[in-house]
């Protein structure tokens, strides 16, 4: 299934080390905007118990382009 | 300066100076990075030396050339007369303005620019040849953007009469006549904009088709024009041999079979380009390659050595400048320590033939095969407003959407100023809009992208402007 | 044929068939109504009779022959001559195929269409004249969409020389003057394109600057162009009156307390319309106006009366030819059931001057009294390659975008092709599209939809083609 998010949103989760993969998108079609990366981070911050923060994210994805 | 066997340090070297070397440059300084960009040549590369600039400043020219020859305009007679030196000096001048351009911003970003060959002579290390020295650079991190040139055929060798596209750019007199082996879109371009210049051409393309990469029904309207400026273009045509003279050269090709000769004053190889990846020391260093003599890259357009990148016309993917560019700013970004990656969902390609041709995004075939069904919507010029208030009745807007989803995933323009229309669609395609989304979206009346609007209408099934079925 | 006191029985009736009353009619057959559409002058209004049609058409008309006149190519040198009659003819055979397109499309989609002047008899029942007899409608929906006409100046009573819109796109010679009463972009459209011509054209504004409703960096650009043009202009001017000979007209109009007067073949005035609500026995049946002659409508283009619908000219907004037709479509969905509101976050607005101007969402100054804090990205044709190589280097693009979110909120284009520029900006806005979104879509090179691309990377502080500060 592909992934639809603006490329403003798929940049923004992967500053924030997000695999917008994961992400439940709640627009049109699936659609994943800006505040559903930040849901999921801060689901996912507090499933780890502790406040939003800024994930560094991976580098080393070595994937043909 | 540093001499004799002394390595200079750098922090970031970029070798090539083209969209993808001089964006990335520029990019790259931006993020606080001192940045070396080495080029043989001058900076600009192919695209505003010889390619896309110089081409599309002979095409603006020709268009006014033929439109001030034949006017379209009842009650407005025009006449035209070409010093074509006087075009060239023009061309000229368009070049250097936006080269100018480039060194301006390169400086004012603080690139440091040298001119010179390099190859590699270590993972690490550059060596950089001017006419009478040779310099060493240690580098932390390199982009090769080293571009590509046209493709030489075994049997016709370019010549004082077999041209490349650079020497067709920089012709001073209007030839009498001219063969474009390659019906390509830089092939087409040019024969076109010698045609609307009075030249006698004549093109010979392998496959069935000019602009084979393009759907059929696209290339029909340009044959048509082609014709119209008394364009022979034989198909399925394989170019042999030529025998050159002082003053032409003949060219023998085949056509099923069957042998001809055509006698022109130039021939015109368009048959594609290499990449420039072969003079670089390629090997020494251990970079892994790709198909095709391209380097391979992942999605930071990061080759196998880590602090080595590669970008635009020597990597996978079209070969264009705008690809170039966006590659130059993913993988400066990368080296300024952002998390950049290749994340693109299209890239429009243009033709500058006559009508534009633009397209971006899924063909439809192609849309076929990925999404299972597909709606298709398509408008023709005839029925828009300013198309008809202009002159330019000629072409359509077509749409491509998923058909369960709506989602647009492939657009198509041909027609007057396509070149401009498709950045609608390019947006639309990367923002995941529906055709409901564009049909919703007001367009201004009286303007071509009201055919966008349209188009989406018909794919839905509500046209307003044309009949539906 | 219902003749004498019978009363017709129609489904939705239509009043006026300009673009608003035709795309109603034709969306609402669509979706299966039967529609009678009455208008008491020819089908496509204003807008396709005496409007952005014929106005679209000298304008080209105009911009071909004065391209022609004055080559800015070097090396081609152009001549034009010009028959003006015959250009008339030509522009009435645009109008005549769009109008012919719309009877067409009316007919394909089984419109009933009736000339007729229509008043209202009965909240559901109009009258309808035609020269000889007069016919009554019952109706089940109606929508009034009556569109609107030129205003006249009490003391510069139209005349046969002191003209209307109308008539002035319809002269059969190119005057050799012209004075224009009113800077709007419909005074400019059409004293800019009879100065191309060879008219010696006086523009008299009653505000300080021509195109008051555009930023005013705007209309500069504008004004340099009709400066070279040899175009007299008079800002805080006010026209008082005129004195009419059998060969000329002189206005006497006051420049800050100065009388001035000014001669010459005709004059125009442009300054504004007024909508066609005051003969159609709107009181009769109690429908509820807005300011201004207009009708008050709700966002489902609804009046007061449960049945009748007013959309276009006739009610607030822009009065502009796309959004009567997109109301147009929401009136005719709403009645076949669907459930259809005016649901726009902005209309984009269009001057076909020299340069074009085109402007969609928020200027600078609302942006700011909405978001508070903005960020603006400027990016100017002199730095578009593109640009350079069709010799049009004047003009820019300019975004604006909530600074908090990077959400793009408004856009201005002026220069050549704005009005094709624009439609991505339009859809950029209805996306919510983000600053970033639009830098990170690859727009094809060379093409003037870069500077889309380079304006946003602009307002991100990260420009490639011109310097940051
Ligand atoms: C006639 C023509 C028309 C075209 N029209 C278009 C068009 O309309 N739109 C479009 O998108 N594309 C067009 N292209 C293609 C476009 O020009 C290329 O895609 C683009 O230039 C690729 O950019 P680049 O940065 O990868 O390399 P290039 O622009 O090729 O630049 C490479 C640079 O590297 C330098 N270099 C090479 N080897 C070395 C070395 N060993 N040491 C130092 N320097 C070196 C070269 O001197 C050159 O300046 C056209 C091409 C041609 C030929
Ligand atoms: C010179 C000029 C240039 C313009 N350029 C542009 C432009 O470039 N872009 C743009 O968007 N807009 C432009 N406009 C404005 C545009 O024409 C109007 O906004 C548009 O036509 C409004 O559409 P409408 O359907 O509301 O009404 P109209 O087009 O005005 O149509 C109304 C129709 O109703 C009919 N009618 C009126 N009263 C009755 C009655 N009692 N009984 C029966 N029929 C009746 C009339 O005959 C007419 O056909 C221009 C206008 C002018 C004058």
């Amino acid at each position: 299934q592909e992934i639809l998010a603006t490329p403003g949103v798929r940049k923004f989760a992967r500053e924030q080390g997000v695999d917008i993969a994961q992400v439940r998108g709640t627009g049109a079609h699936g659609k994943v905007t800006r505040e559903d990366v930040i849901n999921f981070l801060q689901g996912q911050s507090t499933l780890e118990n502790h406040g939003v923060q800024t994930v560094e994210a991976p580098r080393e994805t070595e994937k043909p382009v | 300066m540093v001499v004799g066997e002394l390595t200079e340090e750098v922090d970031v070297l970029i070798i090539g100076g083209g969209p993808g070397g001089y964006v990335a440059a520029i990019r790259a300084a931006q993020l606080g990075k001192q940045v070396t960009l080495v080029d043989k040549a001058e900076v600009g590369g192919v695209c505003l030396n010889r390619g896309c600039i110089p081409s599309k400043a002979l095409i603006s020219a020709a268009e006014h050339y033929e439109a001030a020859s034949h006017s379209l305009f009842p009650g407005i007679a025009t006449t035209a007369t070409l010093d074509f030196a006087q075009v060239q000096t023009w061309k000229q001048s368009v070049v250097n303005k936006m080269t100018g351009g480039v060194k301006t911003l390169l400086k004012g970003n603080k690139v440091n620019v040298v001119q010179g060959e390099v190859f590699f002579v270590k993972p690490d290390e550059v060596r950089v040849m001017t006419e009478v020295e040779g310099h060493n650079y240690h580098f932390e991190d390199c982009i090769i953007a080293t571009g590509s040139r046209p493709i030489e055929l075994k049997t016709i060798p370019f010549s004082a009469r077999v041209l490349s596209s650079t020497e067709a750019l920089s012709l001073q007199e209007v030839p009498d006549s001219l063969i474009v082996i390659g019906g390509g879109y830089i092939g087409i371009e040019l024969g076109q904009t010698y045609a609307k210049f009075g030249t006698k051409v004549t093109i010979i393309e392998g496959t069935d088709s000019i602009l084979p990469t393009f759907e059929a029904q696209l290339s029909r309207l340009v044959l048509r024009n082609l014709k119209k400026y008394n364009v022979d273009i034989y198909t399925n045509a394989l170019a042999q041999s030529v025998k050159e003279t002082a003053d032409d050269v003949t060219l023998t090709f085949t056509v099923s079979g069957e042998e001809k000769t055509v006698k022109a004053q130039y021939v015109l190889v368009t048959v594609g380009r290499r990449p420039n990846t072969d003079e670089l020391g390629l090997e020494t260093i251990g970079i892994q390659m790709a198909d095709k003599g391209l380097i391979a890259v992942d999605e930071r357009c990061k080759t196998n050595l880590d602090h080595i990148y590669a970008i635009g016309d020597i990597v996978p993917g079209p070969a264009l400048a705008h690809k170039a560019s966006y590659e130059g700013k993913v993988a400066a970004e990368v080296i300024a320590g952002r998390n950049s990656v290749v994340d693109y969902r299209c890239v429009p390609a243009v033709v500058f033939s006559d009508p534009e041709i633009a397209v971006v995004g899924l063909a439809e075939e192609e849309a076929k095969q990925t999404y299972g069904e597909v709606v298709v919507g398509r408008f023709p010029y005839a029925a828009n407003g300013r198309a008809t208030a202009l002159n330019a009745d000629a072409g359509y807007v077509k749409l491509i959407a998923d058909k369960k989803s709506g989602l647009l995933v492939g657009a198509q323009v041909i027609g007057r100023e396509a070149s401009n229309l498709i950045a609608e669609l390019g947006l639309a395609i990367e923002l995941s809009a529906t055709l409901e989304d564009v049909a919703l979206t007001i367009h201004a009346h009286p303007t071509l992208g009201e055919m966008v609007m349209e188009a989406s209408e018909v794919a839905l099934g509500l046209p307003i402007h044309v009949l539906g079925k």
